[in-house]
């Protein structure tokens, strides 16, 4: 590949301190986003997604977090080279966040032109006039009915599809090199959630940009993205091309996750469930995380935690001592 | 596991869900409608957030409910467990109303329990697990004494899957699959009839989802209660419900075996959703789906005649004047001038 | 306009609970407001006249019907003791009053704000509990012992400020303006001494909880400058608790510092009720706690109104 | 079925997270201290000095070995004077603090809870907050003698309005938990779920609300007492204020007024800062 | 006959003082209270009097020594059998309207008086018949009895107010006179700004005499302590109100102020409920009587500012009446013991009331009832809020009663009303019919050597039955600015050097 990918993060590193605790969020985590690629992060609450974006944005800039990564690299600039202010630069315009919650997200007291219109005048300097007509342009382009006389309404007056698609218009608006959308549909409606990921879908194609979405619906993922990214306890354990990942997963977290899922066509007589709950950050078992909830585990796992590493013989990376056994469990 | 002392239901369905049970009715809705007046802050209107639902629910059955968020599935539940009066309309416990003078009955509010969507918020975090299991037997007297109450909140416990040596610990420390366990103990205290479940895996983790799944599908087996099961994944109803119902901006717009209304739906609303639904299969990607225009209408001035008329692709002008009713085939309702029936 | 209707409505319901009751205790009050004008010696045929004078012959309840009717029609009455409209009395204090706790009020938020906002940017940090500390201080400060130390050293010692009063005498036109804020500074400052670690710490907290919100974290993603993502962002929605607690203060303050205003022999309106009890100058006192309530209840009203300006939730719906 | 959870380590409780959240704050701690301290003086007072009565030669003494606090114009020693006002005055605040709370509570929980007697309520808070305390205090006084009881029920008349509105919002907050709900589906009457659900969740905004109306009634003590509508049988610190004012030395003998002026900044300080550490404390989102 | 101000003479020359730093011009005078009424007949605070004392005349004054002086009378007195008294008047003063001062007005005011039963006055005319005016410079009262107390009485208490004005009043009691006041006192009033300041002029050309200072400002310090401020701040020159005495002792070492000091004609006491059991017996009230340690009061609370006056009610502030045989009542707590258990009292417990409010009896009441304690009495102290205390007064309702008496300046008048059956100042409810008699005697006398022995006789009944128990009499003292100079104090906590005698001889010291 010629041009250097979009996102390029290496063991990515966020710890939490709290009560004189340290609570690792995030454990090295890799990531690495092509031009015009959607990379799904799946994984459930409390895994680390969410930490892992706002660490890529540097919004972890408080005093009790530590941030760190071998490699950070947007577009072949690197951000741990930069400067606060420069890094800052960055934000909104080259790489941009949907969040979930688009009430929480909106400022309440704000009108929406303000806060879209605040991108172009901080990025671009435009003046409030300038930058209320392009305001308008993205409402439009998000679909947003009757987008001028709506500028000056607050984000309480729009229905929550409207409202996340604001946010969608608020982070295209600059046609950055990144979007990370976290949970972006999760609050919504199946028939509007279709509507905003069919959206920036879309966006993608015409801009050439590249999405990180963050999502725990395993249906989501498979509809849009083109590599997924599994994360488990703050590690990734999983990642690969999004059909064959569904098709033959080569860490059993993945696979226990897509034998879960209930099946509209044909309903089962009982799930199949995995075991026992996540593990809480805070303490996390010395070998792999999952091995207590693992049907496959054997001793090395209890004791050695598995590195994610290249699983033969596909274009994919797995972080299993079984991964091998897995792939061929499926194939036979 | 102990069975619980529940008295004789009708015969366990061996493998569910095949059809409905057919017991008696349990529970039935007439002419449901309630509005939210705001505070004083509200700019007039009220939300209509539950406007004219019937239903029934027979014993031992499953009746699902699906529909988008803010179409009233909530408060529709709410009624049904008599926290809420209705403005209009009924709600019958095996025939008795539920409010009375005096409010509802106490032996009615016994039979009938609710489990809530958020496991953590619906258990006091001042609590422990024993004190919180052991609300409605305190509340109803079911217990003699502090050892009988023990003895019955562990075996609650046992019966969910819980191990009762952790009963005097508080919510916080359990997790998000053995909250909700939690919250189903609390509502099998009191050996109800009526179980109404307010999306009670939404707020689960996937991996934790079908552990809660299960257990639901379980304890109507062995218990035999009714189970009034909404939620806004169209897959976990399917898998858990006999009948099913569609609701839309406070109506039903669909009701009927779930095997009937998954497979022909009859409602567009209900073909829409159906193929709104995102699919854990890459490969089906790409497959053609039915999009909806627009944002659902704002439940304090819903449209007039159907609701659905300004998102639907078949609207006619009939539709934006006369109000469909829900209107049968067999088992399978569905309020649509146009429906498709199969 | 229903919501005004519906606070307004509420207004006047407090304003009558409150002049009712007002009406009934200060005739509680130990004493006999006739035995306050006229010589004890006085004979029963006087001390009947007297009272007649005064409308106290009559039964509680004609009397409390007589003054309701009368304050229909915006009259408060005389004062027994000078024999001059109640109104009169009072509003020669209120502008002294309004001014005092007004500049008071006005210099404390402006402290308040932005010494809040610092707090809460550098949370947990020593300009952090240096600020609370400080506020807190000030807060826990007893105003009389404040105010003879600031006196004796800002005024006697140094020879600053003036010792009391509110203007000079020989003082007019713009000289006159300048002596009136020379002689404000030292009352106004007790004043805000006290009240500005409630403001500090409210904000402090609110704001610390703005900080924490996904707007917050949304301008910040958006490349806001860290300045403007506190003061455009985080403090606006802020602001909201503060208004709560300006507008609770706005409506008290008509009804003075009787500390203060004792202290700094400052002409208000607290020192002059202070002193009508001690004169059982029942219409004064009346007048005084219609006055309050008033302001109690026009102060609410400028706090919704305030909410509205702050807050489009309110103002839209 | 499923197995059990893994025991993962056990997360402190919610109460062990604010006390230790809480011990790391010096301000709170040196506080408490503080507190602790000035208890152990009203509690041990007569241990500490002898009631101050009758009068000395020494009059108007500044500070020295005999007498720490210097002597006040009779020459009673202002040292025993502030010790012996440390109990009365902390009895006010803690007594007027008390009841203004259990009005408080009642009623805000009342408001909050009975939503049609939200708007009555509402009124009768605003009608507190426009009544006069001044003669309320006298008349009051007037009826039942200028006691320190007096003192404690008139300042919590005038204190429980504050924590009404603490008490409703934070009710207010509870009402709507799903938890509520489910103990009315369970059957709980009103009694029930106020007893159960909604005195113990508004306890720790209350314990704020103890410290900040404890402090305040201490200065309304003071303040009271120096306007001369104070107990004359007991020494609180608002008395020895009032006599110094009335001796006309407020100024001039300044350890007459420095002591109990510190005392009270003492007291009114420390519980303020004890209140703002809990808060932060309990406040685990922001916590480091 | 001597005028007030006249022997100053500097009137004319202070006039063209307008070169002169203002300081010298004005007199500003720092007071507690704000005038709460400008109507003389009827305002009783002390701003008032003071304000109002300025304003309009009296028909005599009271000198240092409390004997009565002229000032718009020029000679007074009684005919033969005492029923009628006669007062001559100036014919040089003016109402501030250019109208004559005439007996009309002296008339009008005291005719007011008599029919609207206002103030301290009506109490002490009793006597009076009808007055009349027997020219515009005499008037004459006729009296239904015998009264040799009612010139001095009428003569300092009753202020003179301009008849055109108070009679256009619909009643005199409710005229406010709060505006466009029509004065005759050496000094006009201009301006007033209410919580802050009164400004009075000088009034050029005043009958009996010129003052000094041009204008006088009166400043408003609720606190004494601010006041004290400002006057070592230099911003006022006089504090009017009488300083607390530990404010005296630390004022006395100030250069910048220099004290005066008067004797108080009134006296602080205490009184014992002679209706209530067991101080109905007098063994009772002398046992308390033993128990107070009025040396030490005198000493600590006062700070020494404080004479004896031998536990009599006849005053050393009043020597042409004062009775030497007189003797205080020794602190003597085995006595008081013995006393009470021959009266078979045991555990004497009473309440005693006092006003909070009053600076000094806060201070020895405590005294009190520590040194009572050590005569096995206790005493439950009641510091009441003004009012509480002035109507628990007026009501009798109490076992002690503390306070003190401001002005007693003519014994058989105030006798009279504290002692008589039935005297509205008669706290004690003392009804002693040889006690009557003696008082009744004093009254009808027309001179004071007449007066002096029954008057004397009634003081030893007090004393003996303990009817009151008096304390101390004060002396007052009272601050002002080195840099004035001449006040002339007088024996009255009202007045002091607030009154128009003294105030017109103060100057600049320099
Ligand atoms: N500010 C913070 N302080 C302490 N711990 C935090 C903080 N933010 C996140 N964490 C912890 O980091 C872990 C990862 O959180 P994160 O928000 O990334 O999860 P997520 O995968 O996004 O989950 P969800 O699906 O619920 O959004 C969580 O266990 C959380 O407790
Ligand atoms: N207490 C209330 N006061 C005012 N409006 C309410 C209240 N409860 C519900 N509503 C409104 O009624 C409508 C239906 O609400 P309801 O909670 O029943 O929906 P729902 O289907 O359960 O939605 P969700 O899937 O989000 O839970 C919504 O528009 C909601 O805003
Ligand atoms: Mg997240
Ligand atoms: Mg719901």
């Amino acid at each position: 590949m010629s041009e250097p990918p979009v996102l390029e993060i290496r063991d990515l590193h966020v710890t939490f301190s709290a009560h004189g605790r340290e609570i690792p969020a995030v454990r090295g985590v890799d990531l690495t986003i092509e031009r015009g690629q959607t990379l799904a992060l799946l994984g459930e609450s409390g895994s680390g997604k969410s930490v892992t974006a706002k660490a890529v944005m540097g919004l972890l800039d408080q005093p009790n977090v530590q941030v760190r990564s071998q490699v950070a690299r947007l577009g072949g600039r690197d951000l741990l080279a930069m400067s606060a202010d420069e890094r800052r630069a960055l934000r909104g315009s080259e790489m941009t966040l949907v969040f979930q919650d688009a009430l929480s997200a909106l400022n309440p007291v704000l009108s929406i032109g303000d806060q879209v219109g605040e991108l172009f005048r901080v990025h671009r300097g435009m003046s409030r006039k300038e930058a209320k007509a392009r305001s308008v342009e993205m409402l439009d382009l998000v679909g947003i009915p009757a987008a001028a006389k709506r500028i000056g309404d607050y984000p309480h007056q729009f229905s929550g599809g409207m409202r996340q698609r604001i946010l969608v218009a608020m982070a295209v608006a600059l046609e950055p090199d990144l979007i990370i959308a976290d949970e972006p549909t999760t609050a919504l409606d199946v028939t509007v959630q279709a509507q905003i990921l069919e959206l920036i879908d879309r966006l993608r194609r015409e801009l050439g940009t590249a999405v990180l979405l963050i999502t725990h619906d395993l249906g989501v993922a498979a509809e849009v993205s083109d590599r997924i990214a599994v994360m488990y306890a703050g590690r990734i354990v999983e990642s690969g091309e999004v059909g064959e990942l569904y098709d033959r997963p080569a860490h059993p977290y993945t696979g226990a996750l897509l034998a879960a899922i209930p099946d509209l066509d044909s309903p089962a007589s009982e799930l199949r469930a995995i075991p026992g709950a996540p593990p809480s950050p805070a303490s996390v078992p010395p070998g792999c995380s999952f091995a207590p909830r693992c049907d496959r585990a054997t001793e090395v796992c209890v004791s050695t935690r598995p590195p994610l590493a290249p699983v033969t013989g596909s274009d994919r990376q797995a972080a299993c001592h079984h991964s091998e056994e897995m792939l061929h469990g499926a194939i036979a | 596991m102990a069975p619980s002392p529940e008295p004789a239901a009708s015969g366990p369905a061996a493998v569910l869900p095949a059809s409905a049970p057919a017991g008696d009715v349990v529970l039935r809705a007439t002419g449901l409608h309630k509005s939210y007046h705001g505070g004083m802050l509200s700019r007039g209107g009220a939300v209509r957030a539950v406007a004219g639902v019937d239903l029934e629910l027979r014993a031992g059955e499953t009746l699902g409910i699906v529909g988008e968020s803010g179409c009233g599935k909530s408060t529709l539940a709410r009624m049904l467990v008599g926290l809420e009066r209705p403005d209009e309309g009924e709600v019958t416990f095996r025939g008795r109303p539920f409010f009375t003078r005096g409010g509802v009955p106490r032996d009615i509010r016994r039979r009938v329990q609710m489990v809530f969507q958020d496991p953590l918020t619906s258990l006091n975090p001042r609590m422990t697990i024993h004190d919180i299991v052991a609300e409605p037997l305190r509340v109803h007297r079911l217990s003699p004494n502090v050892r009988a109450m023990r003895e019955r909140v562990g075996e609650l416990l046992t019966l969910v899957g819980l191990s009762p040596d952790r009963m005097s610990r508080f919510p916080h420390e359990f997790s998000g699959g053995q909250r909700q366990r939690i919250g189903i103990a609390r509502a099998l205290a009191t050996e109800p009839d009526v179980i109404v479940c307010d999306e009670p895996v939404s707020a689960l983790d996937m991996s934790v989802q079908a552990q809660v799944v299960n257990l639901f599908a379980e304890l109507q087996r062995t218990l035999g209660v009714a189970l009034v099961f909404i939620a806004h994944d169209l897959a976990v109803v399917r898998h858990v419900s006999h009948r099913v119902g569609v609701m839309y901006l406070g109506r039903l717009a669909e009701v009927g075996p779930a095997a009937e209304v998954y497979g022909a739906p009859a409602h567009p609303y209900t073909m829409a959703l159906l193929s709104a639904a995102p699919v854990p299969k890459p490969q089906l990607r790409g497959r053609s789906r039915i999009m909806l225009a627009g944002d659902p209408p704002s439940p304090v001035a819903p449209p007039p005649g159907c609701r659905f008329h300004t998102r639907c692709w078949k609207a006619t002008e009939r539709c934006a004047e006369v109000e469909p009713v829900l209107e049968a085939a067999g088992e399978h309702y569905a309020a649509c001038h146009y429906a498709e029936r199969g | 306009m229903r919501f005004i209707g519906l606070r307004l409505a509420r207004g006047l319901l407090t304003l009558w609970f409150a002049v009712t009751v007002t009406f009934f205790l200060v005739r509680l009050l130990p004493g006999d407001p006739v035995l306050a004008v006229a010589d004890p010696n006085m004979t029963e045929e006087l001390r009947l006249k007297l009272l007649a004078d005064f409308g106290l012959d009559k039964p509680l309840a004609a009397q409390y019907l007589d003054y309701l009717g009368q304050l229909l029609q915006g009259n408060l009455g005389m004062s027994f003791r000078q024999s001059i409209p109640v109104t009169t009395v009072l509003m020669e204090r209120l502008p002294w009053t309004l001014i005092l706790t007004i500049s008071a009020m006005v210099v404390t938020i402006a402290l308040g704000i932005p010494l809040g906002v610092l707090a809460a940017t550098g949370a947990k940090g020593w300009l952090d509990r240096m600020i609370q500390l400080t506020g807190v201080t000030a807060q826990s400060l007893f105003v009389p012992s404040v105010g003879i130390f600031l006196m004796y050293v800002l005024g006697v010692w140094l020879g600053w400020f003036p010792i009391g009063g509110a203007v000079d005498l020989d003082a007019t036109g713009f000289g006159a303006t300048l002596s009136m804020l020379h002689h404000l500074v030292l009352p106004c400052l007790s004043l805000v001494l006290i009240q500005l670690g409630g403001y500090v710490l409210t904000m402090r907290t609110t704001l610390i909880d703005a900080l924490g919100e996904d707007y917050v974290s949304l301008a910040k993603a958006k490349g806001v400058r860290p300045g403007k993502v506190v003061w455009k962002h985080a403090l606006r929605n802020a602001l909201l608790p503060t208004t709560t607690i300006a507008g609770l203060q706005l409506g008290t303050l008509v009804g003075g510092a009787v500390l203060t205003e004792t202290i700094y022999a400052y002409p208000g309106i607290g020192r002059a009720v202070y002193e009508a009890v001690g004169q059982l100058d029942f219409p004064v006192l009346q007048g005084a706690f219609v006055l309050l309530a008033a302001a109690v209840v026009v102060a609410n009203l400028i706090t919704d109104v305030a909410y509205g300006i702050l807050d489009p939730r309110v103002r839209t719906s | 079925m499923t197995a059990l959870m893994p025991d993962a380590a056990v997360e402190p409780t919610p109460r062990q997270r604010t006390w230790s959240a809480f011990r790391r704050n010096p301000l709170g701690v040196a506080s408490a201290i503080v507190l602790l301290l000035l208890a152990l003086v009203a509690v041990f007072a007569p241990l500490i000095a002898p009631f101050p009565e009758g009068y000395g030669a020494d009059t108007s003494q500044p500070p020295s070995a005999a007498h720490w606090f210097g002597t006040d114009d009779i020459g009673q020693d202002v040292f025993a004077q502030v010790v012996w006002g440390t109990r009365v005055s902390m009895a006010v605040g803690v007594s007027a603090s008390v009841l203004a709370i259990v009005i408080g509570l009642l009623i805000g929980i009342s408001a909050a809870y009975f939503r049609r007697l939200d708007t009555p309520l509402g009124v009768l808070v605003d009608l507190s907050l426009s009544l006069p305390m001044l003669p309320l205090m006298i008349l009051v006084a007037a009826l039942a003698g200028p006691s320190v009881r007096t003192l404690a029920v008139v300042i919590a008349l005038f204190s429980w309005p504050e924590v009404a509105r603490v008490v409703r919002s934070q009710a207010l907050s509870i009402v709507p938990m799903p938890f509520v709900s489910a103990a009315k589906v369970v059957g709980g009457s009103s009694l029930w779920i106020v007893r159960t659900h909604l005195l113990p969740g508004v306890i720790p905004v209350v314990g704020v609300s103890v410290v900040l109306t404890t402090s305040r009634a201490v200065l309304a003590e003071a303040g009271l007492s120096f306007l001369g509508l104070g107990d004359p049988n007991s020494w609180s610190w608002g008395t020895i204020l009032h006599k110094a004012q009335q001796s006309g030395s407020l100024a001039s003998a300044w350890w007459t007024t420095l002591f109990p002026s510190l005392a009270i900044l003492l007291l009114v300080l420390s519980t303020t800062l004890l209140s703002v550490a809990y808060n932060d404390a309990r406040n685990h989102r922001n916590d480091s | 006959p001597s005028v007030p101000g006249s022997a100053g003479g500097s009137g004319s020359d202070t006039g063209s003082g307008s070169q002169a730093p203002a300081g010298t011009d004005r007199l500003t005078i720092g007071t507690t209270a704000d005038v709460v009424n400008y109507n003389p007949l009827v305002g009783n605070s002390r701003t008032d009097s003071w304000v109002t004392n300025l304003m309009y005349p009296h028909l005599t004054q009271m000198d240092e020594a409390g004997k009565r002086v002229p000032y718009l009378a020029t000679e007074w007195s009684y005919s033969e059998d005492g029923k009628t008294a006669t007062a001559k008047l100036r014919d040089d003063m003016k109402w501030s309207d250019g109208k004559q001062v005439t007996a009309d007005d002296v008339v009008f005011s005291v005719t007011s008086v008599q029919k609207e039963k206002f103030g301290v006055v009506a109490g002490l005319i009793t006597a009076l018949d009808k007055a009349e005016a027997v020219s515009p410079t005499e008037v004459a009262f006729h009296l239904s009895r015998a009264d040799g107390t009612f010139l001095d009485n009428v003569g300092f208490w009753l202020p003179i107010v301009p008849k055109h004005v108070f009679e256009k009043a619909p009643s005199v009691q409710k005229f406010a006179n709060d505006a466009n006041w029509v004065s005759a006192g050496p000094f006009k009033l201009t301006k007033v700004e209410r919580g802050q300041r009164y400004i009075m002029e000088r009034v050029d050309g005043f009958g009996p005499g010129q003052p000094a200072v041009k204008e006088i400002v009166f400043r408003v310090f609720p606190d004494v302590n601010t006041e004290v401020l400002a006057l070592r701040n230099g911003e006022i020159d006089l504090i009017g109100n009488v300083l607390p005495p530990a404010t005296a002792t630390e004022l006395k070492n100030d250069q910048q102020v220099k004290l005066q000091q008067i004797p108080s004609l009134g006296w602080a006491h205490l009184q014992y409920n002679t209706k209530r059991k067991p101080l109905d017996d007098v063994r009772v009230r002398q046992a308390l009587a033993h128990a107070v340690d009025y040396e030490a009061i005198r000493a600590i609370a006062l700070k020494g500012y404080a004479k004896s006056s031998n536990s009599s009610v006849l005053t050393p502030s009043l020597p042409a009446y004062t009775d030497p045989a007189s003797k205080e009542y020794a602190f003597d707590p085995e006595q008081a013991k013995k006393l009470l258990a021959e009266a078979g009292v045991a555990n004497l417990s009473v309440g005693m009331i006092y006003d909070q409010a009053d600076p000094n009896i806060a201070r020895w009441a405590p005294m009190v009832r520590d040194s009572a304690k050590k005569a096995g009495i206790t005493i439950k102290l009641q510091g009441l809020e003004r009012n509480t205390y002035l109507d628990k007064t007026a009501k009798r309702d109490f076992d002690i009663y503390a306070g003190s008496w401001a002005v007693m300046d003519n014994p058989p008048a105030n006798l009279g009303l504290a002692f008589k059956t039935g005297g509205f100042i008669n706290y004690a409810q003392v009804s002693d019919p040889k006690l009557d008699d003696l008082i009744d005697q004093a009254q009808r006398a027309l001179t004071q050597e007449e007066a002096k022995a029954p008057i004397q006789e009634a003081a030893r009944i007090i004393h003996d039955q303990v009817y009151d128990n008096v304390l101390y009499v004060e002396t007052f003292n009272i601050a002002h600015s080195a840099k004035w100079t001449g006040f002339k104090p007088m024996p009255s906590e009202l007045l002091s050097i607030l009154n128009p005698l003294s105030l017109a001889s103060a100057k600049p010291a320099s």
